[in-house]
């Protein structure tokens, strides 16, 4: 078969180029954990309120025994429940999500707090959001005609002025 | 842990049960009711709903909530009480499967539709009404409830107690949560709306 | 193809330099775009796991 | 092609995928319009997301589909010169594609089916829906085996001869989509079609993306191949040169057709239903996949540059001024190229694990999509038509200016389309919404980009407009054209005998089935064994 010299270090740049890709992957995934979010956990999306952790009293931002954050939201048309939380700047925080109905995602813009919400499973994603200010928490996934209209809000706190958890349960506070 | 809004679940089982309703039976049970509901306006106190045409789902699981205490009521938990689970999806099948009332004023959507039914409010972070109601405020399922004709009163009313929190079953505040961003005149404006739709 | 056709091509053809060049600097700029994104937009928006 | 039977054929298959492309380009326009908000009385979710829909499904699943089809007969028969195979089945097909789209349109266009191209269960669509969209797919089933038969036919008549690229891209490109294909269809036969007949009430959404994963990256190579023999088997004889490397270009598709199947978990990387394992692994598949068309871009440009120094170009860079820009194919082929560049960045930013949570779900995605579907593949379809439009209707062409001025406003409006929608998408702007609602600073950024796209959007229908009208006057009243027959480029290195890997696709069937258990095995078998709830049926 014929190849041509140039072609042949044309194909050897190609390898480099992705080599440089797929390393800075693979180190960044060893040596800081960056992955996207991926958690096999499947649950009965239509008995949510009943019981369990996306019962309605325990949904909100929770601060774990290991002092660690723990946002519980669910998804439904439309809107996220609670429809405000305040969270701490610069602090990993770790979101547990579930649909109550249909396919959703979410999406805080200018951060990297985005995952689908997919019915019949637990969405886990942890991030960390570096700027304090408000966000909207915004629906990215189609999910019907009031899709546009499906969005929360998010405060994040300079770490500074974070005094935990306000309240036990900030379900339903005004944004 | 709290007792939760409401206890039905609209799992699969419970959504086809609801389905498998029997009208016939629905029918028979619904004479009782006719007094106080029926869609001919012979009904006297206005802040009595018409069930004409509304969800299956949405009134069987209202008939649950009254009789587990998620809906209190003086006069419908008494009578939820005794109804059986398959009297309850008897009944709502029976409801909805009639046609709802006639318009008083045949107005549709679209003009003159508030701006709260057709665009809600982003500032206060309140959808439009019609996304889950239907742009008809036919409702949608599952368990979102018809609008369109029902009494402005009784509209008005509901709207109120979710504000208070008096009515609790919606599930997630859902409702709640819309009604305590609205003003007094806003409520009136669209039950007003609502009861005038076909 | 008569393979006597092959003489007639100029001896360039074979080393096609402008595309290599200009393949290069494509690749050069994909690259440096990537790695500005990845370490200068993505990773500073918080890690996410 | 003598037969004028089989080219009445191959431009029935031509008309309505372009015909579907005019349609979806007015929806495009309105889609752009609502968007921006500026028109209020347009403002309409519903009638926006009926619209997606069926845009989707036109550009995505009917024109690409039917202009594969049309394509694909017409290499066969002039390639392999040799009648089509059985014109009543190949007719078959075309009906069954046909009958599938109109099933498929009329709820779409109802506001009944809008549930997107991707289906998004437990959003339950109208079953016409389903079926019309099962039976396109098993239309375009009629063509693949005729493909496959011919070439099997020609090879059976001529022993130990080279298959003609053409053919065997064209070939890569059949066996390609019947893979491809299996996913979505094993969704719809066993998930969405029981359900929506009422058969079952519940359907895992979880098993149904994997499904639909599977077909979703490999199909975006079956619209592109034809693009790709178009660049490697026109092109270089539209610039008065020769293909630079055969081989490689055989090298090129049998690649693309191995590694473009099992990665389609690229689209699922926010999904919490995969592993993270798992979803590594596709995306080095999905790197992989990048090399064919780098080796792709380097066969093409060298081409135009051997063609350039025959024309007289010198220095570096002195050949591509050197071509002839003002013909329509490569014209075609420089402007798909460079949206190929931009696009293709995108797609790597995509593909970029991690990453993806910066831009996954946001305006980005489109943008890269439209550069790379609506630039790169569809520039390239508007060449092939043009250039086989002569000799399908044995007239002369229109007009070649009004052919290089719409390319010209295509690519331009194209740029000024998706530019937008990649900055839009760094902001964070979601996709799929039809107006911007969130009562957030944030938000104030996007405007003047959704304002551009308005200007990108319309200089695309202005595009669309002259291309349609160019093969219409073409048809009705174009000079006649005496010379029907169709030349593709011949090797710089003429290719002697090759060994059956490159003229074959045997061995890489057996490749393709392993890596498929590989990829897509285990991720599969974990919803038989996982306990899942699965939803019932929503309306939207």
């Amino acid at each position: 078969m014929h190849i041509n010299p140039l072609e042949q270090k044309w194909l050897y740049v190609s390898l480099a180029m992705i080599a440089i890709f797929l390393g800075s992957i693979f180190l960044t995934a060893i040596t800081k954990g960056v992955h996207p979010p991926s958690h096999i956990e499947t649950i009965d999306s239509a008995s949510l309120h009943l019981s369990g952790e996306f019962a309605e009293d325990k949904l909100g931002v929770r601060q774990q025994p290991d002092g660690s954050l723990r946002v519980t939201l669910v998804a439904a048309r439309y809107g996220f429940y609670p429809n405000h939380i305040e969270i701490p700047a610069d602090t990993p925080i770790t979101f547990r999500m579930a649909s109550v109905d249909v396919l959703h995602g979410t999406h805080v813009p200018m951060t990297n707090m985005n995952t689908m919400i997919v019915p019949g499973y637990v969405s886990q994603i942890t991030t960390t959001f570096p700027k304090p200010g408000d966000y909207p928490m915004l629906c990215n996934e189609y999910c019907g005609m009031g899709h546009d209209h499906m969005w929360s809000t998010m405060t994040v706190v300079a770490k500074e002025n974070w005094h935990g958890v306000a309240k036990a349960d900030n379900l339903g506070e005004k944004p | 842990m709290a007792e939760p809004s409401t206890r039905i679940a609209w799992t699969p089982e419970t959504l086809r049960f609801v389905s498998n309703g029997n009208a016939e039976k629905g029918k028979v049970l619904a004479e009782s009711c006719q007094s106080c509901h029926s869609a001919d306006g012979r009904n006297a106190v206005s802040e009595y709903p018409y069930l004409n045409g509304q969800l299956a789902t949405y009134l069987y699981r209202q008939l649950h909530d009254y009789k587990d205490g998620g809906r209190p009521n003086g006069v419908m938990s008494g009578i939820a009480a005794g109804l059986s689970d398959q009297d309850m999806a008897d009944l709502a099948q029976w409801y909805s499967g009639q046609p709802p009332r006639a318009p008083q004023t045949g107005q549709r959507s679209g003009a003159g539709t508030p701006s709260l039914v057709a665009s809600g409010d982003s500032k206060r972070l309140i959808a439009p009404c019609g996304i889950c109601h239907g742009w008809d405020g036919q409702g949608e399922p599952v368990d979102t409830p018809r609008l369109a004709g029902q009494k402005a009163a009784y509209l008005k009313q509901t709207l109120l107690a979710y504000q208070s929190g008096e009515r609790h079953n919606d599930i997630y505040r859902r409702m709640r949560a819309m009604s305590e961003r609205l003003s007094a005149e806003e409520i009136g404006a669209l039950a007003e709306y609502y009861s005038r739709m076909k | 193809m008569p393979p006597s056709s092959r003489p007639h091509e100029e001896p360039r053809d074979d080393l096609p330099i402008g595309t290599w060049t200009l393949l290069c600097l494509i690749a050069a700029g994909m690259t440096a775009a990537w790695l500005f994104l990845y370490f200068g937009v993505f990773l500073p928006r918080g890690v996410v796991q | 092609m003598t037969d004028s039977a089989a080219r009445r054929f191959v431009l029935d298959h031509f008309w309505i995928a372009f015909g579907a492309f005019g349609l979806a380009c007015v929806l495009g326009v309105y889609q752009v319009l609502e968007r921006s908000g500026i028109i209020s009385a347009l403002q309409s979710p519903a009638v926006y997301f009926a619209s997606v829909s069926t845009h989707g499904v036109l550009m995505a699943f009917v024109l690409t589909t039917f202009f594969i089809m049309g394509f694909g007969y017409y290499v066969a028969t002039t390639s392999l010169r040799m009648p089509i195979w059985n014109k009543g089945f190949a007719k078959a097909g075309f009906w069954i594609a046909l009958l599938g789209t109109v099933m498929a349109a009329i709820p779409l266009l109802l506001g009944k089916a809008s549930v997107l191209y991707t289906f998004y269960p437990p959003m339950q669509a109208h079953v016409l829906f389903y079926l019309g969209a099962t039976l396109l797919v098993v239309g375009s089933w009629f063509w693949c085996v005729v493909m496959v038969v011919m070439l099997a036919q020609w090879k059976t008549a001529h022993p130990g001869e080279t298959v003609p690229l053409p053919m065997f891209a064209t070939t890569a490109n059949a066996i390609l989509w019947l893979w491809t294909s299996l996913g979505v269809a094993l969704e719809v036969l066993f998930q969405l079609l029981p359900w929506a007949f009422g058969l079952v009430d519940t359907v895992d959404v979880g098993l149904a993306r994997t499904l639909f994963a599977w077909t979703l990256h490999p199909i975006v190579y079956f619209w592109l191949l034809p693009a790709y023999i178009a660049l490697y088997v026109f092109v270089p004889l539209a610039a008065g040169g020769k293909l630079f490397s055969d081989e490689l270009a055989r090298v090129s598709f049998v690649m693309i057709m191995v590694f473009g199947l099992p990665i389609g978990f690229h689209h699922l990387y926010a999904d919490p239903q995969q592993a993270a394992g798992w979803k590594l692994w596709h995306g080095i598949g999905t790197f992989a996949v990048g090399i064919p068309t780098l080796l792709t871009a380097f066969t093409v440009v060298a081409s135009l540059e051997v063609a350039g120094r025959a024309r007289g170009g010198k220095g570096l860079f002195g050949w591509i001024g050197a071509l002839p820009w003002r013909n329509p194919m490569v014209l075609a082929a420089i402007l798909s190229l460079l949206m190929l560049v931009l696009g293709g960045f995108g797609g790597l930013v995509n593909a970029s694990y991690a990453m993806n949570a910066m831009v996954h779900n946001t305006a980005w995605v489109p943008g890269h999509f439209h550069l790379i579907f609506a630039g790169t593949v569809i520039t390239m379809y508007f060449a092939i038509a043009y250039h086989l439009w002569p000799r399908l209707t044995g007239k002369r062409l229109f007009s070649e200016s009004m052919a290089t001025l719409q390319l010209w406003c295509w690519f331009i409006g194209m740029v000024i389309l998706s530019t937008p929608w990649h900055v839009l998408g760094l902001l964070g702007q979601p996709r799929r919404i039809s107006s911007v609602t969130y009562n957030s600073l944030l938000t104030l950024a996007w405007k003047p980009y959704e304002l551009a796209m308005i200007v990108g959007g319309l200089v695309l229908m202005g595009s669309a407009v002259l291309f349609l009208y160019n093969l219409f006057k073409t048809q009705m009243e174009g000079a006649a054209e005496r010379d029907l027959t169709v030349s593709y480029a011949e090797a710089l290195h003429p290719v002697g005998r090759l060994p059956d890997v490159l003229n074959g696709f045997r061995v890489w069937n057996g490749v393709i089935l392993l890596l498929m258990i590989v990829s897509f095995g285990y991720p599969i078998l974990q919803f038989f064994l996982l306990q899942t709830h699965n939803p019932s049926a929503w309306g939207y």
